[in-house]
């Protein structure tokens, strides 16, 4: 099964690419998915991670998804 | 509760809108405009960029969740992408309601989970 | 602190001003629009009266006591009197300020300082 | 030495003018003065008074002043 990961902001930078797809599986946690894809990244405290356009734990399983997002801390406004 | 979540890379210009109905007593418009001082350095202006799909989602959820405790006729919100010069306006947020403290709660409050809960950035200057 | 206190008796136009410096970062506009119904009953407008001369000093004294905790770099505060129709604005207040939590309190607080104790009436309809 | 009175709103239904002047004393209060001039007007607890443009107690002396008004309970915005 394939998930779409997205990068933003400073993880853009850091990851080096915007968009890209991976194999995953539902029991498969964000933080597992994201060390296959960039062994060397850690999200550390303050990247939260998306599943789906909610925010989710960085342990639990995905699940069934189709877009994984790392969320930098937010500045809007 | 009418709501409206707009994304643009235009200029922000808040125009008089029609009210929605003769029982709205207050009007809140906050601008949030961008300074030429950033971190001590002088700036042309910022980068906003936004995770689009799920910043829609999340103020729609939030905008629900303000409305119980502040409810309001109508609640405008509007954030610019893309380069924002100094001087002009990156946030717009209008909020129509029967009395002014429901308007301005729900102002402030909206400003404020925006702040800490939706994925938009502003980028550092190249 | 920059203010401008004003009374008018036409109709309230809040237009774009122009930013006084490049440090502004918030722009909070207060409309108080009159409703139509007064204590249940449709009525076509209010009239205002006020006392205009205590009431500037007072709206001055209130603005300075308001900036020291808050401070904003303009403020203007525009009262309508006479006749104000249904859907119009009576009161206008504008604050800028560096950061939005100085404009919103002010604009907060000048209005229930306002309603508290400058003397400016709404007249029951004749 | 004479004083300007001034009423607004429902005080100035009830005392039926808008404007006058009083002849007063600058140990005189607010309260004597307009008890000379309008015996049967009680301000109660809602109406205040303004001496020169500020607040001022109903029972203190006026002092030098110039213009008192009866400020009945204000309703702007």
């Amino acid at each position: 099964m394939q998930l779409k990961i997205l990068t933003f902001a400073q993880t853009r930078t850091q990851l080096g690419f915007s968009e890209c797809s991976v194999e995953y599986a539902p029991t498969d946690t964000p933080r597992a998915i994201l060390r296959r894809l960039a062994p060397d990244f850690d999200p550390g405290r303050t990247v939260r991670v998306a599943v789906d356009l909610e925010y989710a734990d960085w342990d639990q399983p995905v699940g069934v998804a189709t877009e994984l997002a790392l969320i930098p801390p937010v500045s809007g406004g | 509760m009418e709501t409206h979540i707009e994304f643009t890379r235009s200029r922000i210009v808040p125009s008089e809108t029609p009210l929605p109905h003769r029982e709205v007593g207050a009007q809140v418009d906050f601008l949030g405009i961008v300074r030429e001082l950033e971190n001590g350095a002088a700036i042309p202006g910022l980068h906003y960029d936004a995770y689009e799909t799920m910043a829609r989602l999340q103020l729609g959820k939030i905008l629900t969740e303000l409305a119980t405790a502040h409810p309001c006729v109508a609640v405008w919100f509007v954030h610019r992408l893309g380069f924002v010069p100094v001087g002009e306006a990156s946030l717009f947020v209008r909020a129509l309601a029967r009395h002014r403290r429901e308007a301005l709660e729900m102002t402030t409050l909206l400003v404020e989970r925006l702040k800490a809960e939706v994925p938009i950035w502003k980028l550092p200057p190249a």
